[in-house]
């Protein structure tokens, strides 16, 4: 298998791909939902940030507040089930948190826009893809014409190198093919030029080399537009693939964020670590993969203290007693922070998993 | 699309063949018209020379099949009960009236229906949501008929702003059109309300709402004409439903449709006419399922047909 | 934004708080409404009646409610054959839960066997059940419901038939949409390749799946049929008289609609009130267990 | 493959017919879903199918498993054709071949219970036991699969995703099955559930002795599951190797593309990424010649659209490949 | 939101829609109403819909009545025949031929020409026809021998048998001889008359729309020179009773016609009820049934064939309080039901024998059945119940009964049958009851009454048969005498009050209900069963 392994390389593409200022930053955010058994902390203080043309991923398995997050963010949150409860997303300094709803309409789509888990299902059946490029142009950019609308729905769907973009535009979703739809969704999603688009499990449902045209469109349409992307996802593969910097949630909370680099190498909260080695391995046969026992307790079961203490095996007492604080700075880098206990220890890491 | 047309069509022609069978011997269940349509003092002389004149002292196969013949054709015979009238045009007659009314009925309980199943979804366990459906629930829990005299009592006698019966002007419609239309509301109202929840629930109604647009705009322009594939499915039953509704409404109502007629040719075993009505019905009802299982694949092309 | 924030339990709620807050969800008023009018009524007509239904005073005509001033132990007035309301109202309820649910039993099983026959089969007893649900849906049920009546009298077995002969349509069509979707289940695969006989894949994997849909569905049906009588009763071809079925009642005694208003209000109230309340028990449990069900 | 294989599938087609869209014009279009397959499994092995959704993998589990009639071909299990069996020699053949389906939501009857659903391969195929006797054995393949047998009165929708693919695996184990059919078992499931779930598969087929016939999309789950892998595209397996030999040294022009669009385990590894153009061409009218020509970035000429490749094994033994590079 | 909320809600939408009709405002005083010229009339939708009068029976002649009129007119004050069309007549040969002298001058509507005996005679000929379902077809057809036209204006019909009845016969009373134009009818046949109805009538036929009404208006070259107070007459078919009482107080109908107890409402509303005047020419209720003969095809064995039986069963019903409390007391006792004081034939003995026989006395009853050997329950009696026209008490009444019953231990189903379904039964004497409405014919009617219900040879031999009246009857037909004829039918009339042939219930008259601001008053004698007639004594209120 033709593999290279040369970090140069992913430093020098890093690099090239111009990362700026901070444009979003999320400071202690909390989205609780109500439920029968009670409110719950869907989003449990997440804070993070993420800068300009930089493809942030957020990664954690069902149930542990992704999706929320992204929700919340766009102020999306199903209410009145679901309400942010604490902190601040700042947009450019704006916190999206005060704006009422009619404020927040101008935001969504302009500022960030979103691409949903299955670009099959995301575009509307009865209209024309035309109409629903269209329809976000006209809201951005005001009234126009039919003429220079056609022109800059063409003028996208050029961007997102869709062949012969004069027929598609009248197409309906159900006459294309998938790939075009994937380029018609990633056309919807940059018409207003935005400062970040959230991809919610773009590919989830996708074949391997349909993934693998998808991520790349993703990747040019980012290099075209120096977007951020926010990056939501279950599969740590992506996240090697496509992540410049990664936040690994649990239970609704981050347990570790830092680079990708810094992640996969030193891995240092104890969740993260057993995720990366649970994994089966397309480059290595693995003898036998890491197994985390037993599942994520419910909101409504969890007791005090760490809430991925009664799977973890470095569990000690003072696990089941607090929630740790998120400590920074390891692996050497500022920036990689995780929240463990054992972490205090310095010079302590969970030991390597020989497969 | 051109088979599943033929199939369909097939198909919708074998059920009125069925339906003719049924109806044919449906008319004759209930015994001699003579009964009925002679005086009590007739003689057996008289009865007889009237089921000669009537045909109706054949086999019943062949005047089954002298039926079949005929209806193709649309000849169902002179009515027996109003001699002289041909009982295919009788109908028809009565039947335009009875469709002015089904399709404004139609028309009004579409409307209401929309409208409060779109909010009622929409403001899911609001209390819109709960009135809403309370509307729409209570024109099926009278029976027409009582709704009918109740409405002639608070806007005829009452109020004095609408006709209390009768056909003619656009206010004869409201009453009747109201009651027969009220019954259905909630029946398409649930339609749309789950078609809403779906559209509501779709991604891409939420990617309508990350690109900005505003709610209304979500919820009528994106979800609505999603919503509205569902009902269109049921306006076959609807027409059932609403027939039933009709005749007593027409009834209380003294609008001059098929009501009154269904009713008095039934009691008085007008053969032709009770079978002209039933094959106009069903190939009406035949004809709307029909048209719309074309028109539900036009409109929504990603049907598959298997 | 003023609205009150939420605030995370401290006790997390233990199996009783989640069953109360299930059952303080039910909605609890048209349960009593259906109870008080139609099921207790029903079970102990004969000791909540206090009169005869069947037979009255004719001296007695018309009398208008004990509270309005109408003889005593009448409390809602009696009707034109001089014959307590109140009593009949107890004793139709227990007409309209009969019509109502042997109606729906019959046909609801009938439509359940040929649903799932059509949904498991399909091929050609597909087509022979479709053909039928679409003949006997395109037959206007009045003009049958007329024509039978005619030829076999109006009785109450006439009047069961015909609700379940309409009925049937309905629950064969859904029971079908519902087997042709769960058909398609991977556990019903599983049972397939476990090698279960297609009565037992019919009767034990699908059917039970299909009990949801089947409750919203008669909860809404219960409150047509009782209307169906009515309406039927109306062109003279219901229950027959002198029994006291709601819808008769109503329809008798909408002449009396100014003179003896008595007559048909309260009955039309009971109507209403179990209509309204099975519709809205119907909506409760379709919202609860099914919400996308496509179907009335 | 001296020894009698397992389970062996011989020239397996399956056509779909398909209605013509044409109006009086009659219908001979045919969806190809499988096009001629051959394979072998062995007892106690794992077989890889891999694939991309609509390469006929899911159909040639469905005739395997007896729930489809083949076109043409044949199927054999222990030397009997599992498609002309009758009464007990059928009921043998469910109890020796059983499947675990992907969806554990969709795949456990929601209103049975665990037992019942456990169960019901016994009560329907072993006739002879008593009720208390498949009882015990639900009890026994419950602990297998490491559930608490005590949970067994429980419904499916009481336990989380990877406690009712157990359920599933222990529904698909309690008649002592000789093969299991795995159809993507694990997509579904959480990562951290995943691991669990593929090495309980593993700890079983230790102790059962059980061969598997794995139907999966993703690679790694495969490189970690299986002893042989054939790889399939449109109906045909278009390479079949041992697992090793295959991701080592893959062949087929559509391998090695599959194989660059995997993601990596490690932001640092970066392949040369060979991205298909276009879609996989409908199977309604699969393309002529070898079926990947239309995508194939290192066509040979004319003789792709015209000739199907034969099956080779141009590098290794028991590594074939159909793919006219590998042809001259 | 609160459940309270919820339930209130509730309650008030249910009043809303349950008891708005309560709070029924009544009448608007009418505000000086103009003058109305056009009367508007509601009644229930007749059976035939159609101009072919020779088609169907009386149920359908309310709509001809303005347009048509008969050779002679039934007086509204005595009920005697009054010369119409036909100025004067005679009877020769034993009443087997009926001289009609015509008036002269009398115009067809819409220019159809003068009235001759050719006219005359062409009606009849409609009135025999194949198609003809006329009440007396049968009469027409086969007792008719010839009709002569002696001139212009003298007609001659010749009877087979003595026509006891022709005063019946040729006037609205009992025929169906309404005059129509043979100039018209040549035009087209039955295409002619079903475009429109030529008659000579005080109205002429403007249009009919199918299945909503008829209109009619003034004819101005009446040969009476009649100007009726309502230039027009419009008829709206609305078969709901609730529906014609909801026109009549909304000023959508002047005229209508309501079932007693509909009427009681209508009048507390300040409408008002205007009855027919004869007395002897309405409704006569009556509770019978082919069983109740002592020969035929049914088992004499049932209770029903015990004379005794059906004297307790008539002495259970208390007649008294059905008059009053479901009839207002708008009804008469029938003594003797076929005979009628105000006829020939009657025996004052009857009237005072009344209470004796059919008088209310539960325990003489029950004494009866239990001398008769019946214990309570034994005896177990299947009503069938119909929809008469223009009967809507007769429900009530058929409910009532098996109160009455019941208390002396007679058991009773009530069966709901259509006429269609009952004629088979009851022409196999197969029907065990029945409440029926009949009808007096007002002259001389009694012998024909014999014929058809009381014999095994008339049209209606479903009533009574009887060894005695049998012979008897015969004896009748052969005499010519009308004395020994007379004397004849009050011995059969002696014989059927003593063997309780029905329970008679009472006669009735007609009614039609007003709004008092249109019409002052109107002196109809009630001819028809269904409906009204004489139309243009209708008088406007000022």
């Amino acid at each position: 298998m033709d593999v290279k392994q040369d970090p140069a390389v992913q430093q020098e593409q890093e690099q090239g791909k111009r990362i700026g200022k901070i444009v979003l930053e999320v400071k202690d955010l909390k989205t609780y939902v109500r439920t029968k058994r009670g409110v719950i902390p869907a989003v449990d203080g997440v804070s993070f940030y993420v800068k300009q043309g930089e493809t942030f991923g957020i990664v954690g398995e069902s149930g542990g507040g992704k999706s929320m997050t992204a929700k919340s963010i766009l102020r999306m949150e199903p209410k009145p089930a679901a309400s942010i409860e604490g902190g601040e997303i700042l947009l450019d300094g704006v916190d999206l948190t005060k704006l009422s709803e009619k404020q927040m309409r101008k935001i969504r789509g302009r500022e960030i826009s979103m691409i949903f888990q299955d670009p099959m299902t995301s575009l509307n059946p009865v209209f024309t893809v035309g109409n629903q490029i269209g329809e976000g142009l006209r809201i951005y950019e005001g009234k126009m014409d039919k003429k220079t609308l056609k022109a800059k729905i063409i003028e996208l769907l050029k961007k997102v190198n869709v062949a012969a973009p004069e027929k598609r535009i009248s197409d309906y979703p159900h006459e294309m093919s998938g790939g075009m739809k994937q380029r018609a969704v990633g056309a919807i999603a940059i018409s207003s030029s935005p400062k970040i688009i959230i991809a919610d499990e773009p590919t989830t449902s996708l074949d391997l080399t349909i993934q693998a045209q998808y991520l790349r469109l993703l990747r040019e349409i980012q290099e075209k537009s120096g977007v951020s992307i926010i990056f939501i996802t279950h599969d740590f593969g992506i996240v090697a693939k496509m992540c410049d910097r990664v936040a690994v949630l649990y239970s609704g909370r981050i347990v570790e964020q830092g680079t990708v680099r810094a992640l996969f190498k030193n891995p240092s909260h104890p969740y993260t670590h057993a995720l990366i080695n649970s994994v089966p391995k397309v480059e290595k046969r693995v003898d036998r993969l890491y197994s985390i026992p037993g599942q994520p307790t419910p909101a409504w079961e969890r007791k005090k203290g760490c809430y991925f203490a009664n799977r973890c095996e470095y569990a000690v007492d003072r696990c089941f007693e607090a929630y740790p604080p998120t400590f920074d700075g390891l692996s050497g880098t500022e920036g990689h922070l995780a929240d463990c206990w054992r972490l205090e220890d310095k010079t302590w890491k969970p030991k390597p998993y020989l497969a | 699309m051109g088979k599943y047309i033929l199939k369909r069509l097939g198909q919708a022609i074998f059920t009125l063949f069925a339906m003719s069978i049924i109806v044919f011997f449906l008319a004759r269940l209930s015994g001699d018209p003579a009964d009925t349509l002679l005086p009590a003092e007739a003689t057996q002389e008289h009865r007889d020379r009237m089921m000669a004149l009537w045909g109706l002292d054949r086999p019943t196969h062949i005047q089954y099949f002298l039926f079949v013949g005929n209806a193709v054709r649309g000849d169902f015979g002179e009515s027996l009960r109003l001699p002289g009238r041909d009982a295919f045009n009788l109908v028809m007659v009565r039947m335009s009236k009875t469709a002015e009314l089904a399709l404004v009925a139609m028309l009004f309980a579409i409307l209401l229906a929309l409208v409060i199943g779109v909010f009622s979804a929409v403001y899911k366990n609001s209390p819109l949501d709960f009135f809403g459906k309370l509307i729409a629930i209570l024109g099926q829990s009278l029976p027409h008929f009582w709704i009918g005299i109740v409405l002639i009592w608070i806007f005829a006698v009452n109020l004095r702003i609408l006709p209390t019966s009768g056909y003619g002007t656009w206010k004869h419609f409201v009453m009747p059109a109201i009651v027969v239309g009220w019954f259905q509301v909630a029946a398409l109202m649930r339609l749309v309300r789950s078609a809403m929840f779906e559209a509501l629930d779709s991604e891409y109604v939420q990617l309508a709402r990350v690109k900005g647009v505003s709610p209304m705009k979500v919820i009528w322009k994106h979800c609505f004409r999603n919503a509205l594939i569902p009902p269109l499915t049921y306006a076959g039953i609807m027409l059932g439903y609403l027939v039933v509704g009709s005749i007593t409404t027409e009834i209380v109502f003294s609008w001059p449709g098929v009501g009154v007629l269904v009713l008095q040719s039934v009691l008085a075993r007008d053969y032709a006419v009770v079978q002209a009505i039933s094959i106009v019905f069903g190939t009406i009802i035949i004809a709307v399922n029909f048209l719309v299982d074309i028109l539900y694949a036009f409109i929504d092309p990603r049907i598959r047909y298997h | 934004m003023k609205k009150k924030p939420m605030v995370l339990d401290e006790q997390p709620k233990s199996k009783a708080a989640v069953v109360w807050s299930v059952v303080r969800e039910l909605p609890i008023v048209p349960i009593l409404i259906i109870l008080i009018v139609l099921i207790i009524p029903t079970i102990f007509a004969e000791l909540l009646a206090p009169h005869n239904p069947y037979s009255g005073s004719l001296r007695l005509r018309l009398q208008p409610p004990s509270f309005l001033g109408g003889p005593e132990g009448y409390l809602l007035g009696t009707d034109h054959q001089g014959r307590d309301i109140l009593s009949r109202m107890i004793y139709g309820a227990r007409i309209s839960s009969a019509v109502a649910a042997s109606g729906i039993l019959i046909g609801g099983s009938l439509g359940i066997v040929f649903g799932l026959m059509a949904g498991y089969f399909r091929g050609w007893i597909d087509a022979v059940v479709s053909r039928l649900v679409d003949i006997t849906l395109s037959i206007p049920i009045i003009l049958i419901a007329i024509a039978v009546a005619t030829a076999a009298g109006a009785s109450l077995g006439v009047l069961v038939g015909l609700v379940a002969y309409y009925l049937w349509g309905v629950y064969t069509r859904q029971t079908r949409a519902e087997t042709l979707k769960w058909a398609e289940s991977q556990f019903v695969k599983r049972a397939q390749v476990v090698g279960c006989s297609k009565l037992r894949i019919m009767f034990k994997h699908l059917l039970p799946n299909m009990v949801n849909t089947i409750i919203v569905l008669i909860t809404l049906q219960v409150g047509f049929v009782i209307v169906f009588e009515a309406s039927l009763s109306f062109v003279g071809v219901g229950v027959p008289p002198p029994n006291p079925a709601w819808g008769l009642m109503v329809s008798e005694g909408r002449m009396f609609v100014v003179s003896a208003w008595w007559v048909p209000l309260f009955p039309g109230m009971a109507i209403m009130l179990t209509v309204l309340s099975f519709n809205m028990l119907g909506d409760w449990l379709r919202d609860k267990l099914d919400p996308k069900l496509r179907q009335v | 493959m001296e020894t009698e294989a397992l389970l062996s599938v011989t020239g397996l087609k399956k056509y779909f017919p398909v209605r013509s869209k044409m109006l009086f014009k009659k219908s001979t279009t045919v969806v190809k879903a499988v096009d001629g397959l051959t394979f072998t499994v062995q007892s106690g092995e794992t077989l890889a199918l891999v694939g991309e959704s609509g390469c006929g993998k899911s159909t040639t589990a469905n005739v395997i498993l007896g729930l489809e009639k083949p076109t043409e071909g044949t199927v054999f299990l222990e030397g009997k054709n599992v498609h002309e069996l009758t009464g007990q020699e059928n009921r043998t053949y469910r109890r020796n071949m059983q499947a675990v389906f992907q969806d554990p939501w969709s795949s456990l009857n929601p209103r049975m219970k665990v037992q019942e659903i456990v169960g019901e391969p016994l009560v329907v195929n072993h006739k002879e036991m008593s009720s208390s006797e498949v009882l015990e054995k639900v009890k026994q393949v419950l602990t297998d699969v490491g559930l608490d047998p005590s949970l067994m009165g429980r419904y499916p929708h009481e336990f989380s995703g990877g406690q009712r693919q157990r359920i599933a695996v222990a529904a698909a184990l309690v008649s002592d099955p000789k093969i299991i059919i795995l159809d993507e078992p694990v997509s579904a499931l959480d990562v951290s559930i995943r691991a669990q779930i593929m090495n309980m598969f593993r700890d079983i087929q230790d102790k059962y002795h059980v061969s598997y016939l794995l139907i999966a999309h993703d690679l790694g789950t495969t490189r970690y599951m299986a002893d042989k892998i054939a790889v399939m595209y449109l109906g045909n397996i278009v390479e079949y190797a041992e697992t090793e030999e295959l991701f080592e040294h893959p062949l087929h022009p559509y391998t090695e593309a599959l194989f660059s669009a995997a993601l990596p385990s490690d932001p640092d590894i970066e392949r040369d990424e060979i991205i298909l153009t276009g879609e996989i061409p409908s199977p309604i009218n699969p393309p002529s010649g070898c079926p990947f020509h239309t995508r194939c970035p290192k066509k040979v000429g004319d003789i792709c659209e015209r000739e199907y490749p034969e099956p080779g094994e141009p590098t290794a033994p028991g590594h074939l490949v159909s793919c006219h590079i590998y042809r001259k | 939101m609160s459940k309270k909320l919820k339930v209130v809600s509730i309650a008030a939408l249910a009043v809303m829609l349950l008891a708005a009709p309560l709070t029924a405002g009544g009448r608007a005083e009418a505000e000086a109403a103009p003058e109305v010229d056009r009367l508007l009339v509601s009644m229930p939708s007749p059976p035939l819909d159609t101009n072919r009068i020779w088609a169907s029976g009386w149920a359908n002649f309310a709509q001809f009545e303005p347009v048509l009129e008969t050779l002679l007119e039934t007086d509204p004050v005595t009920g005697q025949a009054l010369p119409r069309l036909a100025t004067s007549w005679e009877r020769n040969d034993n009443d087997r031929e009926w001289v009609f002298h015509l008036r002269q001058g009398v115009q067809f509507h819409h220019g159809y020409g003068e009235l001759t005996a050719a006219d005359v005679k062409h009606t009849w000929e409609l009135l025999k026809r194949d198609d003809s379902g006329v009440n007396q077809a049968t009469v027409w057809r086969s007792q008719v021998k010839e009709v002569e036209i002696v001139d212009d204006y003298t007609i001659v019909f010749r009877f087979h048998y003595p026509m006891t009845f022709g005063e019946a016969l040729f006037s609205r009373a009992g025929g169906e001889l309404y005059v129509m134009s043979k100039d018209h009818w040549d035009t087209g046949q039955e295409r002619a008359v079903d475009d429109k109805l030529v008659g000579t009538g005080v109205y002429q036929y403007v249009e009919r729309v199918d299945g909503q009404s008829l209109l009619v208006e003034h004819f101005e070259n009446h040969w009476s020179n009649e100007t009726p107070d309502f230039t027009e007459i419009m008829f709206n078919w609305v078969d709901d009773e609730t529906t014609i009482l909801a026109r009549l107080l909304s000023g959508e109908a002047h005229l209508g016609q309501l079932s007693r107890d509909v009427a009681r409402s209508a009048e507390n509303q300040g409408l008002r009820v205007i009855a027919a005047t004869q007395e002897n020419m309405q409704r006569i209720i009556m509770f019978g049934g082919a069983s109740f003969a002592d020969q035929g095809v049914a088992e004499p064995s049932d209770a029903i064939y015990n004379r005794n039986v059906r004297l307790a069963l008539s002495l259970a019903v208390d007649l008294d309080e059905l008059h009053e409390f479901v009839y207002d007391g708008r009804i008469a006792h029938s003594y003797n039901t076929g005979w009628h004081p105000n006829r020939e034939v009657w025996n004052p003995e009857w009237e005072e024998r009344f209470d004796e026989y059919y008088g209310y006395d539960p325990e003489r009853a029950k004494q009866l059945l239990a001398d008769e050997g019946y214990e309570p329950g034994d005896i177990h009696l299947t009503i069938y119940q119909m929809n008469w026209p223009a009967q809507p008490e007769a429900r009530v009444v058929v409910e009532a009964l098996p109160t009455y019953w019941n208390e002396i231990g007679v058991r009773t189903t009530i069966e709901p049958v259509d006429f269609g379904t009952f004629i088979p039964q009851w022409q196999q004497m197969n029907t065990r009851g029945m409440i029926t409405p009949s009808r007096n014919f007002p002259i001389r009617p009694t012998e024909q009454y014999i014929r058809d219900q009381l014999t095994h040879d008339g049209a209606l031999t479903f009533f009574y048969t009887d060894n005695f009246i049998e012979e008897k009857y015969a004896e009748l037909e052969a005499e010519l005498d009308v004395d020994r004829r007379n004397a004849l039918s009050l011995e059969i009339g002696d014989h059927a009050f003593e063997q309780i042939p029905y329970i008679p219930l009472g006669m009735t008259y007609s009614e039609v209900v007003v709004d008092p601001d249109v019409i002052a008053d109107w002196v109809w004698p009630g001819l028809n069963p269904y409906g009204p007639s004489h139309w243009y004594l209708l008088e406007r209120a000022q």
